[in-house]
């Protein structure tokens, strides 16, 4: 095997300080005392970048390693790697992250309208600007009494300062200082950041009212108090980025944290099935949604989280109808801490497309207002959100984005444990290295930006209210697109 | 408020930082019968070795006494401190009263009688005046005889051989720098001076001078162009000692730095201190301590209330390049770690560490310093770590909280 | 090409004006047309009309349909619809006079119409649902037949052209109303239909409006669930429905409709400007009825079955000026308009963005008219 | 008065606030040219390394200030700010300082013969502490308490 990379070395600019050494877990450098020089050994360099990163004289770069096979169109060289791969191996290939396959990414083929002349673009800097959301079902009923007194129907919800949430990603998965820095960010922003399927650390029940705590096939770490603790309960149904796959977290991560958070034995496999064993349809979801309320006293919203595949409408459609409060949607470029290279990469459909049809969906069904719509699966950026809910969504979760704003340079390999930036890893030496006070802020950063980003554009259109921004899709027009898609997007060419 | 000091090194500094903390207004007197400004004895070495210029012999910036409101009486001597009238005379009959006084009189050099010294020149090495008269004489390829292996004596003689002079040490003792070294740590020096050419002579004295050569008891002869004699120093305690006050080696002190005579304090090297890591009195000639003193005593003088408590004996010292940091008392359980170049020599008693050797590898030093004067129990502290080097990793959690932390005391 | 309402959203800017008197006492239509008429730089002659209330006092209990036809085929159509579902008390063609600036009139008629009582009861709606049920199906589904007016004791008078003008050629001189309001159009595109002239109006409502709302599609998405059809593309039919669905369907106060479609800012709302029990009614309405809330600029008057409503958006991005006199109140665009209707206002004020100025017939009038 | 500050659990004992500091202070105008042909400037900070915390360590510039104290040339002072600084003209390396610390914060250059100390970066052209801009997790900080 040739390395995948190739560390390219400035002499002229390497100190030999070995801050390149120090911090990779990979052991790819080491100073060499008799040749007084640092040597790169890159067959394990997975291009995280966090020695180009701290090199003080930025005397490094990573890049592809040249060599290449015989060119062949059929046959990319990576393929032929792959095969070597499970040659050598007989395993099924893992890979981390949002599939890096060139598939359409219709955020990019939409454009955004702003107003001109025949109405007043708002400028957020000198008016209100208004982006507080809120999730869950929207009962229409009100009554008035003989006095004028008006009598609604209070149902359970999520109130967002920011249509923007982090979307499940479990301790174990990531590490406690990502969980902290993730808990703390959505504490001060006003918005949640999700457990995943790992529990909740006794350190965050404090973060509780920020949280949302899910419930996956596995059920690790759901007890009472764990459903208790956070703002909303999440059934987990399946993943953007490996829908129809359970998940697997090996042994030697369940160190004793994981092992009490998790409540599995250390040191043992945490397997979570494909399906969950009680729900092999639409009734028993229904069943496990009223057990859940019911457990919590009807207080908290049930979301339910649903990969985004060929039928998402019908799909979500059922779900809206099974009780749950809103109706989470992750679309196939999602990331994942682990997933079969196959599944991640050719099972799935893009977010935008379900997005589009489950939202008509639910209207042509007159039950949109039953559940709210929460979208994620590569929301990149503020142009994406806004789409989003021009779309229809209620609001983003975002996971990939916020682990970029952590430091994650995509670098693909999370599934190793041994992640330099002291995310995807339980080494203590690494989580070390994801300073909570640092990630957390950086967090409240991105979201922050993003907040004003999505004002900004919101202004431009003459819209002063996130919520009258949800569903406009006059808003927006396609480029590019195909009559179908434009069709399915639910929205016109641009020029038109 | 008349504050009135004696002499014009570390000690009398240190006096007028202390006064200055609590009294910005009464009047300073520094009486020095040296001509200078305040300047560093220590450097005279240095400057004799050519590594200091005049101008950085200054102890403190030109304008010091100006800042500080001192009024400088220089290059007049005090003959007698009255402490019925509370002045002080000075050798031209002037007097000068005194609210509170300051004895910083230091010491001087101490020459033993010797057979026919009284007709040979020579010098001593303690002031700048004593450092000048060598430089004027000091040639290329001159012989010189050091009488003396304490530090006195291997300053003048590493700084008289940048000078090009060969020079010869004679001691009495069998060893060098017997009053920081211990023996091994001695001979590990010895070794070391030797190798830049300064010969030894160890264990004999001189048992007559001629004009240019001595004859030591054990028969050798030793011949000089010059002759140097360090032998050691005695304090300068007359003025107090005749005034009536209380002086034993040293000026007595307590405490406070008063001597037994009211309103009169004393500091630095003419004084007695209070060696806690020995738990005895004795001498502790080093600039630090006089400064310490100094501090302490000015602070009281100007009505507060100090006490200087933790002195021990330390020093930091280097000879061609490699450097020596000693502290405490060696009367304990010994851990010694030697190299070619290093000596690493910790003294422990009654669970502390109340000692250490260090040579050549002498970094971060004050923290074994800091744990003597401190009498830091070893019960939480990393014993192999305190071995392997002086480190703040040695402690513990809370401790290296309160010490870097920023909980100031 | 020309393009009509309905085909394309067309944006438009407008002058409105209206007044209402509080007794029922009931003024002759040229007074509103004068209003609109010195306004005659804020309309492009591509739209004008009007609504009046209390104009048909003799078939007050009928509701009063006005109809434009394309061509008489679909007058026969939509005639035979109207016979399947109404009795028709009284038909005939509404009374123009020529104005050489209206032209390409289509067939106007009026219909006084009772719901048949056995097709009311097969349909198990109220009597209002059916007959707005009926108007939306005749617009939809008859070719050529638009109901442009369809409450009782009221009607809408509209055209293409410059609304004076169409005060003109529909002789308002010759109705008399207690409370009238008016609308003159600046599209920016050029429609030449009737049809899509303001004001629009389902049963009693009628709006006026002038703006550009940029929260068209997300109302109109929304409104439509609840069984509305958005056919002519326009703000003024998608806040009728919102207005109609908040005020009819779910029997909210006006009060409270303009809380929803005019929120108050959550700056408001944690700022303690009302009470905590209205505080909380807010923050619910802006939960549950978000989608309804419309954002950019609008002015609107709505005139329904017992008074008038007028709203501003909450930012107060168009110009709206309201006036008192006796018991008379009036709302136009500008303040001029409103002294060419009474010079000599007791009180003239600027309404601030979001805050509703309703008024309604007092209790007496009311049962008069 | 503002000091810096090391958290322990984020240090990460990658050394390169040594660098920062060395470079910063070397009088070269960047970190190549002040560690160019096997160079080695002396930094003001020292990262102590355990097997589970790491900390790096510099003056405390503490009220006691004994280095100043007992500094035999004069060379240690302490500025109105309470900046305790070491004028590098006058040191003659004696080594009283290193005895005297009780942080074991001032750091001998034996090429120079001088002791280097950290002075929070006033008198260089960094203006804020090299240290704490250069710590990559935030574990060096430089605020009041």
């Amino acid at each position: 095997m040739n390395p995948l990379y190739e560390v390219v070395r400035n002499p002229d600019r390497c100190i030999k300080c070995r801050v390149c050494e120090r911090q990779c877990a990979n052991e790819v450098h080491k100073y060499d005392a008799e040749l007084d020089k640092m040597i790169s050994n890159e067959m394990t360099c997975v291009d995280c970048q966090r020695c180009v990163c701290l090199c003080p004289t930025h005397a490094l770069k990573i890049r592809p390693n040249e060599n290449q096979f015989r060119e062949n169109a059929n046959w990319s060289h990576q393929i032929m790697d792959e095969v070597y791969k499970q040659a050598g191996s007989g395993g099924v290939l893992l890979s981390a992250m949002g599939t890096p396959k060139q598939y359409p990414v219709y955020w990019d083929k939409i454009l955004l309208n702003a107003s001109q002349v025949t109405n007043p673009p708002i400028d957020p800097l000198r008016e209100p600007m208004e982006t507080k959301t809120f999730l869950g079902k929207k009962s229409q009923k009100i009554t008035y009494d003989e006095n004028g007194k008006a009598h609604y129907e209070k149902t359970p919800y999520l109130e967002l300062d920011v249509p923007i949430m982090f979307s499940a990603m479990s301790f174990g998965s990531i590490s406690k200082n990502a969980h902290e820095s993730l808990a703390r960010a959505a504490t001060e922003l006003g918005t949640y950041y999700n457990t995943g399927e790992g529990g909740l650390h006794e350190d965050f029940y404090k973060y509780g009212k920020n949280t949302i705590c899910q419930v996956a096939s596995g059920r690790f770490g759901v007890f009472k108090g764990y459903l208790d603790a956070g703002a909303a309960i999440e059934i987990k149904m399946g993943q953007g980025a490996k829908p129809g796959i359970g998940g697997h977290l090996p042994g030697m991560k369940i160190n004793d944290e994981i092992s009490r958070t998790r409540m599995i034995p250390k040191g043992t496999d945490a397997i979570s099935p494909a399906p969950h064993h009680d729900i092999y349809s639409i009734e028993d979801l229904r069943q496990l949604v009223f057990s859940l309320k019911e457990a919590t006293n009807w207080e908290k919203p049930v979301i339910v989280k649903i990969a985004a595949v060929h039928n998402v409408a019908a799909i979500a459609s059922g779900v809206a109808r099974s009780g749950a409060d809103i109706i989470a949607i992750d679309g196939f470029r999602g990331g994942t801490g682990a997933a079969p290279t196959r599944i991640r990469d050719n099972v799935g459909i893009p977010i935008e497309l379900a997005l589009a049809a489950v939202d008509s969906r639910l209207r042509d069904e007159g039950i949109r207002n039953d559940v709210s719509v929460v979208v994620g699966g590569s929301i990149r950026s503020a142009a994406d959100v806004v789409k989003a809910i021009a779309l229809g969504a209620d609001a983003c979760y975002i996971a990939s984005a916020a682990l970029l704003a952590l430091g994650c340079h995509l670098c693909r390999s999370c599934n190793t444990g041994k992640c330099n930036w002291g995310i995807a890893t339980q080494r203590a030496d690494l989580v070390k290295r994801l300073n909570p006070d640092v990630g957390y802020k950086r967090l409240v950063n991105l979201v922050t930006a993003w907040d004003h980003e999505v004002k900004e554009i919101m202004g431009g259109m003459g819209i002063n209210s996130i919520e009258a921004l949800r569903g406009n899709r006059l808003m927006l027009r396609g480029v590019g697109l195909t009559q179908k898609e434009l069709d399915l997007l639910g929205i016109q060419h641009a020029g038109e | 408020m008349n504050y009135v000091i004696i002499g014009n090194s570390a000690a009398a500094i240190g006096t007028v930082a202390g006064i200055r903390e609590f009294d910005s207004t009464g009047n300073i007197t520094i009486i020095s019968d040296e001509k200078y400004h305040t300047y560093s004895r220590p450097l005279i070495s240095y400057w004799l070795e050519g590594r200091v210029s005049e101008k950085n012999m200054m102890y403190r910036p030109a304008d010091f006494y100006e800042k500080n409101g001192v009024t400088p009486v220089l290059g007049r001597k005090v003959t007698k401190i009255d402490p019925q009238k509370k002045c002080v005379v000075l050798e031209d009959g002037l007097q000068v009263q005194y609210d509170k006084l300051m004895v910083a009189t230091g010491s001087k050099p101490f020459v033993p009688p010797m057979n026919g010294l009284e007709n040979v020149h020579y010098h001593t090495f303690m002031d700048f005046d004593s450092a000048k008269a060598i430089k004027s004489e000091v040639k290329d390829g001159m012989k010189v005889l050091i009488i003396g292996a304490g530090l006195i004596g291997l300053k003048a003689a590493e700084a008289l051989a940048a000078n090009g002079a060969k020079i010869t040490v004679v001691d009495m003792a069998d060893r060098i720098l017997p009053s920081i070294l211990d023996n091994r740590a001695g001979v590990k020096m010895q070794k070391y001076i030797e190798s830049h050419g300064v010969k030894f002579i160890l264990g004999t004295s001189a048992e007559e001078f001629t004009e240019r050569t001595a004859r030591l008891k054990n028969g050798v002869s030793v011949d000089f162009d010059m002759l140097i004699v360090a032998v050691g120093v005695r304090p300068n305690t007359e003025l107090v000692a005749d005034a009536g006050g209380k002086v034993d080696r040293g000026i007595i002190t307590d405490m406070t730095q008063k001597t037994s005579l009211d309103d009169v304090y004393a500091a630095g090297d003419c004084t007695v201190s209070y060696d806690a890591s020995s738990d005895t009195n004795r001498i502790l000639a080093l600039l630090p301590n006089a400064y310490m003193q100094g501090e302490v005593a000015g602070r009281n003088m100007a009505g507060r209330e100090f006490r200087y408590v933790n002195a021990i004996p330390m020093n930091a010292i280097g000879f061609f390049g490699l450097h020596i940091i000693s502290a405490g008392s060696y009367d304990g359980e010994e851990y010694v770690e030697e190299t070619e170049n290093t000596y690493k020599k910790l003294v422990f008693r009654e669970n502390r560490l109340v000692g250490y050797i260090l040579i050549g590898d002498v970094k971060r030093a004050g923290i074994y310093t800091s744990m003597i004067k401190e009498r830091i129990d070893l019960g939480d502290v990393d014993i192999e770590l305190l071995k392997e080097k002086p480190q703040m990793m040695m402690f513990g959690k809370a401790r290296r909280l309160e010490k870097l932390g920023g909980i100031t005391k | 090409m020309l393009q009509r309402e309905g085909t394309t959203r067309i944006p438009s800017g407008c002058a409105i004006s209206g007044f209402i008197n509080r007794s029922g006492k009931r003024t002759n239509g040229s007074v509103i047309v004068n209003s609109i008429a010195c306004m005659h730089e804020r309309s492009n002659g591509l739209g004008g009309g009007y609504a009046g209330y209390g104009i048909y006092p003799e078939y007050k209990d009928q509701y009063a349909l006005h109809v434009f036809y394309d061509s008489s085929e679909a007058r026969i159509k939509a005639e035979a619809f109207l016979d399947r579902h109404f009795d028709v008390v009284n038909l005939s063609r509404i009374p123009v006079r020529k104005n050489p600036n209206i032209t390409d009139e289509p067939l106007i008629w009026r219909y006084f119409v009772n719901p048949l009582p056995t097709k009311l009861q097969d349909s198990q709606l109220d009597e209002r649902t059916f007959v707005a049920k009926c108007v939306i199906k005749i617009n939809d589904k008859i070719d050529g037949a638009y109901v442009f007016s369809s409450g009782k004791n009221m009607g809408v008078f509209k055209a293409v052209g410059y609304p004076e003008d169409v005060g003109d050629f529909y002789r308002l001189e010759e109705y008399d109303g207690w409370a009238w309001t008016v609308h003159g159009r600046y599209p920016t595109n050029t429609p030449g239909w009737w049809g899509g002239a303001h004001p629009f109006s389902l049963l009693d409502y009628t709006i006026v409006h002038n703006g550009e709302i940029s929260s068209y599609d997300a109302n109109r998405r929304f409104i439509e669930m609840f069984g509305y059809k958005c056919n002519l593309l326009t703000d003024t039919e998608v806040i009728t429905y919102i207005i109609d669905y908040l005020h009819r369907r779910l029997k909210m106060p006006l009060e409270d409709v303009a809380k929803v479609i005019a929120s108050p800012f959550w700056s408001e709302l944690e700022s303690g400007t009302f009470s905590e029990e209205d505080t909380a009614k807010y923050r619910h309405f802006r939960n549950v009825y978000s989608s309804l809330l419309i954002t950019g600029p609008f002015s609107i008057i709505l005139g329904f079955n017992n008074g008038l409503m007028a709203l501003n958006d909450r930012l107060k991005l168009r110009s709206m000026v309201a006036a008192e006199k006796g018991d008379t109140v009036y709302i136009s665009s500008e303040e001029c308009s409103i002294r060419t209707m009474c010079p000599d206002v007791d009180r003239i004020w600027s309404p601030r963005g979001g805050e509703p100025i309703i008024v309604t017939l007092d209790k007496n009038a009311a049962e008069r008219v | 008065m503002k000091k810096v500050y090391v958290n322990e659990d984020w240090c990460l004992a990658c050394h390169l606030c040594e660098f920062y500091c060395a470079a910063a202070n070397s009088g070269a105008d960047s970190m190549i040219k002040a560690f160019r042909d096997g160079k080695k400037p002396v930094p003001r900070i020292q990262v102590e390394e355990g097997s589970e915390v790491n900390f790096a360590v510099q003056c405390r510039h503490c009220d006691e200030h004994p280095c100043v104290k007992g500094c035999i040339a004069g060379a240690l002072s302490v500025s109105d700010e309470g900046v305790v600084s070491c004028d590098e003209n006058k040191c003659v390396g004696c080594g009283t300082c290193i005895l005297s610390c009780p942080y074991g914060c001032i750091v001998p250059d034996e090429e120079a013969h001088v002791i280097r100390k950290c002075d929070l970066c006033v008198k260089n052209h960094n203006g804020a502490p090299a240290c704490v801009e250069g710590c990559p997790n935030n574990a060096i900080v430089f605020e009041e308490r």
